[in-house]
């Protein structure tokens, strides 16, 4: 596991072996050439590729996915790397007006990739956005949100070799971790999930850092006697419902979690479609677990009581077992 | 193709975009499309001109007034027309209508219900011609009233340090729906504020056909050399509202009617042929008659086109190849 | 009725009064002082009130957002009209990371209303974005989405006399629509849903044009003797829950209906919550309605193939009827 | 106040600003703070000059790095410091930590997390004091980086055809995190570039407090003459990394190294001060011990402070009033 590549070497693992076998792709955005991006996401790479395929940009996020749009559909392969997902606010004329509808009228391809670090940690109200359902929401756009190494690399690649506009979250916590990754052909596909962790007696349904959480939980849980199911939903659209509903209808018990503002977010749209697809199958209602309706504030103690902790989850699915 | 062929050709393209605009924007006000449209009538030297420097696998990327774009890079008549029609046949295979006609395989990358946005896609798509090493240029149309939209600032000073092949042509008609450019714009002529993003940047006059063509055909020199983007800020009218219908009071009608009289592109660019002898009467008043008939046929055509099925709506919207 | 004013005059008339009452009031956007702005929304306002306080702006809708928030906290009362919501994609920082979380971190107030007509009608996939969820979604702000020229001028009323930014969406398709309005002091409250029919056997819970459709599905089951209750939401943020639950626990039988891309949509929120909270009254599934995951077509066969009709309404209906 | 006064307390501000930065920097190292800082040392001239020519209730909107603008608008070192560690007593309550310091009531529209987002909340603040009538002008803050964002020109723009009273301040350290100004930004001077816009346009010696002051001070009289905006272009230098700990390839220690020794905004002030008579050894050196006092009671009084309550965090999102 020490040895392991880093969620942010995998990304470069990723992303080197695909410029290699496609020339087409080349990556723009702020400081990526010598700081490697923010989050060291392609620390090596300009110096690898040079600085026509890791391009260096004006703080100008709509001008930046105006490049990606235009590039694309002229051909190329063009990663926009945003850094921050929050930053994505200044593009968003481009990204869901633009990117995800061009196809649909004028018939050409968008191979674009939006790359941004998102999810909650530490810097205050304008670097903390959630901003998975809006992507998620909108017809033309597809949503990776990899929890492990192994998934950024994977799905990564499956972006990089379709020809559709792709938001791509890595999460702020997890920019450390590690664990294994595939080699050069192993791809993963998107709208497939993973079964994170098995447990027959009740599902929680996440993605990102909230994982990590959840996993906590099982752990508290598991000491019980009980055993949690954890699914890493891995994509958010295409989303993997049927592995959702079948782990529901296991045993009818299921928590559904993330730390995005609960209301209307996308656990809204897992736990309505469930109840409505499984109804049957449901022993109780499916608990929702979110953060709450605020701003980020900056202070670390207000941040985690902001977000789901691991006592929340523990709540929750000892509510869903209580049925 | 002689100077008299390429000159009496540009004469027609602009007939036939002034028929084909007049035509569409009655069949509109009889209910005959699907909405209104942005009429160009008075601003198709601007189109012509353009189109006339550039090579036919050039990349244009446009705004919500682009019928005339549309038709001087050679779309037909009919498709553009079956395409404010919602038909099948259309540009836009009816997807569309009269603010998006595009066909990305054709060098068409949009016209945009965004106002500014094309410009944006024009330069994306001259970062991918200069990446993918291939000598082409790319023209980023943008109206007046996209200049006070900070992405065209953006999308400019991006092509400029990167020297990309774009070519920014402000299709300039001097409003934007009701508002007049001075009254929202500072600073004066459009050529000093882009220089002031480092690229060469010049206003000239958008009635002459002529004068259009040069410059754009002195831009692409320049682009194709390596040097990088030009702004050309085009003075032109537009003659009739802001949208099909529209009567404003914004402007006067003596305003509409000296341009009507003293700069309508069509007229000043017939009389200089005639008077250089590059067209005569019995050409220009057949040209007149094969435009009527080619508006005509488009119309036709176009009703008898079938709008797309309504059971398609599902169909391209992505590749398919991230379907879980 | 036909001397009813429209759901635009009961707009031109809430605004009227409110700025007679409060000189802090103004308008800023597109084409306002002669053109009316493009619904005929303000028409007259400038006319009566002058050009500074209905100014004319450039087409610069970050610019327009940010002058709203920089008035408002300064202790303005900013109407920001975006015309159609679609333009809001480029004021989104302005919108959410900057007008929502002021009050949060710096402790002044931000009386602003962002104006926006929405909703799916003419014009294309890039006229007719449905943005609730993501307004929704966001902590900080409140969305108005009347449905009626009374709420319109009622809901306009509350928003100038609160001191929060409020996203409000008129929908297009009901422009034209006429009905009584109140009196200058005739506020309709956020939060309080409406009962827009009653009925003793189903409910369907919705906003908007979509009221319409909800309208003429309750006719024709009408004459089936079945009695069809349909909630007018108001407001989504805040979003009268209590009203949809107590419906809901009547007999067991809900619809929850927008026009928005089905996925992750307001929807959702709705019908999760609901499921969660009052589950054990369910008969059945909320069954949810929404439009197919499509940007819009402009051709108006292909718009209707595209969000829900009568029919797609009355299968729903039929559907929570059979449990 | 007078002149000796009015010099000698803005060398103290600017003293204090440094050793504010350096002791934070240090803390935050340290891990004693709530995150990293974005460090101003070698920018208090920018800060301190502007500052001077305001009136205390003018308003000000600024950037991710405001702790200087914050120090000169008369905000304590106290409750700045306090912010940095997420304190109830710092300036946001412990909300927003050192990117969003402000207090609306006090004039200090915050500091921002977004690039060039507080000058666009500064141009509105500045509508603001124009619909009311009030004789008060607005700075907006943005760096070299925000000139590339498109929303600044839009703002911009904005002010000028409405003449409203802003005084845009680009605190121009000439780096956006690791890339150098000239990289990305095409037309090299700025004020040209903001010329373009209509409004006075100048780029000025930002470490001069006294020319920063000046300029200032005359875009003020000018804004509140019913003028309009000016845009101030002030060349200034970090001296730390673009935020803690950050130690980039990307400029060199000689480059550093020049600007400190030679165009030091403290060292020079205080030069040409005793060069005037306007300063004595003795006041000097009793500042520096005067200011160390002040941090130092700055960090204790912080660190005593008791963070926010985490039970709070749903308190005044809102106002309420609209609650269902
Ligand atoms: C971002 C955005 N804001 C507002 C509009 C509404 N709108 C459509 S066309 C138009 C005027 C555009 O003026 P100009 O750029 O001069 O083009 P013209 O219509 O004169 O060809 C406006 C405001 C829009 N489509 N997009
Ligand atoms: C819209 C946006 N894009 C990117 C960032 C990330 N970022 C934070 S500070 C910064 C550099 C800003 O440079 P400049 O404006 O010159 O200010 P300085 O840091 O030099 O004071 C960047 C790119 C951001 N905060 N906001
Ligand atoms: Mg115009
Ligand atoms: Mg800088």
């Amino acid at each position: 596991m020490a040895n392991d590549p880093s969620y942010s070497e995998a990304y470069q693992s990723g992303i080197r072996e695909e410029m290699y076998r496609d020339s087409r792709i080349f990556i723009l955005g702020t400081d990526l050439q010598e700081r490697g991006g923010h989050f060291a996401q392609v620390k090596g790479i300009a110096q690898e590729f040079g600085g026509e395929r890791v391009r260096d940009t004006p703080i100008s996020e709509a001008a930046m996915v105006a490049a990606g749009v235009g590039a694309a559909m002229y051909g190329m392969r063009p990663v926009v790397d945003l850094n921050f997902m929050d930053f994505s606010l200044g593009a968003m004329d481009e990204i869901i007006n633009q990117a995800a509808h061009i196809r649909y009228m004028f018939n050409g391809s968008v191979p674009l990739i939006i790359r941004a670090t998102s999810g909650i940690a530490a810097g205050g109200a304008h670097h903390n956005n959630s901003f998975e359902s809006f992507f998620a929401h909108t017809p033309g756009l597809s949503v990776a949100v990899p929890g492990t190494p192994y998934d950024v690399k994977g799905l990564l690649k499956t972006a990089l070799r379709a020809d559709d506009p792709v938001v791509f979250m890595m999460h702020k916590k997890l920019t450390g971790i590690r664990g294994p990754i595939g080699g050069p052909e192993d791809l993963v596909p998107f709208g497939k999930a993973r079964i994170a962790r098995e447990g027959a007696d009740a599902t929680v349904v996440s993605y990102g850092y909230t994982l990590v959480t959840a996993a906590k939980a099982a752990e508290v849980l598991a000491a019980e006697g009980e055993q949690i199911e954890i699914i890493d939903l891995r994509t958010l659209f295409p989303m993997d419902m049927d592995a959702v509903i079948n782990s529901l209808k296991k045993h009818g018990r299921m928590v559904v979690a993330d730390e995005a503002p609960l209301f209307a977010s996308i656990t809204a749209e897992i736990a309505a479609t469930a109840s409505e697809v499984a109804f049957d199958s449901l022993k109780g209602p499916i608990v929702r677990v979110g953060a709450q309706r605020a701003p980020l504030s900056a202070d670390p103690g207000q941040v985690d009581a902001t977000i789901p902790s691991v006592d929340d989850m523990v709540a929750a699915i000892r509510k869903v077992l209580s049925y | 193709m002689g100077a008299r062929e390429e000159m009496q050709s540009m004469l027609r393209m602009m007939m036939m975009i002034r028929n084909f605009e007049e035509t569409a924007d009655r069949l509109a006000l009889r209910g005959k499309l699907s909405g209104g449209i942005h009429n160009s009538s008075g601003q198709e030297a601007v189109a012509v001109g353009v189109m006339s420097a550039l090579a036919p696998d050039d990349v244009i990327a446009t705004t919500h007034r682009s019928h005339h774009h549309t038709l001087a890079k050679n779309f037909s008549a009919r498709e553009v027309m079956a395409e404010l029609m919602t038909k099948v046949t259309g540009v836009s295979k009816g997807r569309g209508a009269s603010m998006h006609l595009g066909d990305v395989a054709r060098g068409h990358f949009g016209g945009n219900g965004i106002v500014a946005a094309g410009m944006g896609i024009g330069m994306g798509a001259a970062l991918g011609i200069k990446m993918a090493g291939d000598k082409k240029v790319s023209v980023g149309f943008v109206g007046d009233g996209g200049m006070n939209t900070g992405r065209t600032w953006e999308a400019i000073n991006m092509a400029a340090i990167w020297k990309l092949p774009l070519i920014v042509v402000v299709d300039n008609n001097q409003y934007a729906v009701e508002t007049f450019i001075n009254r929202v714009t500072a600073g004066g002529d459009l050529a000093k504020r882009a220089s002031g993003f480092g690229l060469p940047a010049s206003t000239i006059d958008g009635q002459n056909v002529i004068e259009v063509r040069d410059a754009v055909a002195a831009a692409r020199e320049y682009a194709l050399a390596g040097n990088g983007p030009t702004f050309i800020n085009m003075l032109t009218y537009r003659y009739y509202g802001h949208n099909t219908g529209e009567k404003g009071q914004y402007r006067t009608l003596e305003e509409i009617e000296d341009w009507r009289t003293h700069r309508d592109p069509i007229e000043q660019f017939a009389a200089r042929l005639f008077k250089e002898g590059l067209l005569d009467q019995a050409t220009y008043d057949e040209m007149k008659v094969s435009v009527e008939a080619e508006i005509q046929d488009a119309v036709e055509f176009s009703e008898n086109s079938p709008h797309p099925d309504p059971s398609e709506v599902m169909l391209n919207i992505d590749s398919g190849k991230l379907r879980g």
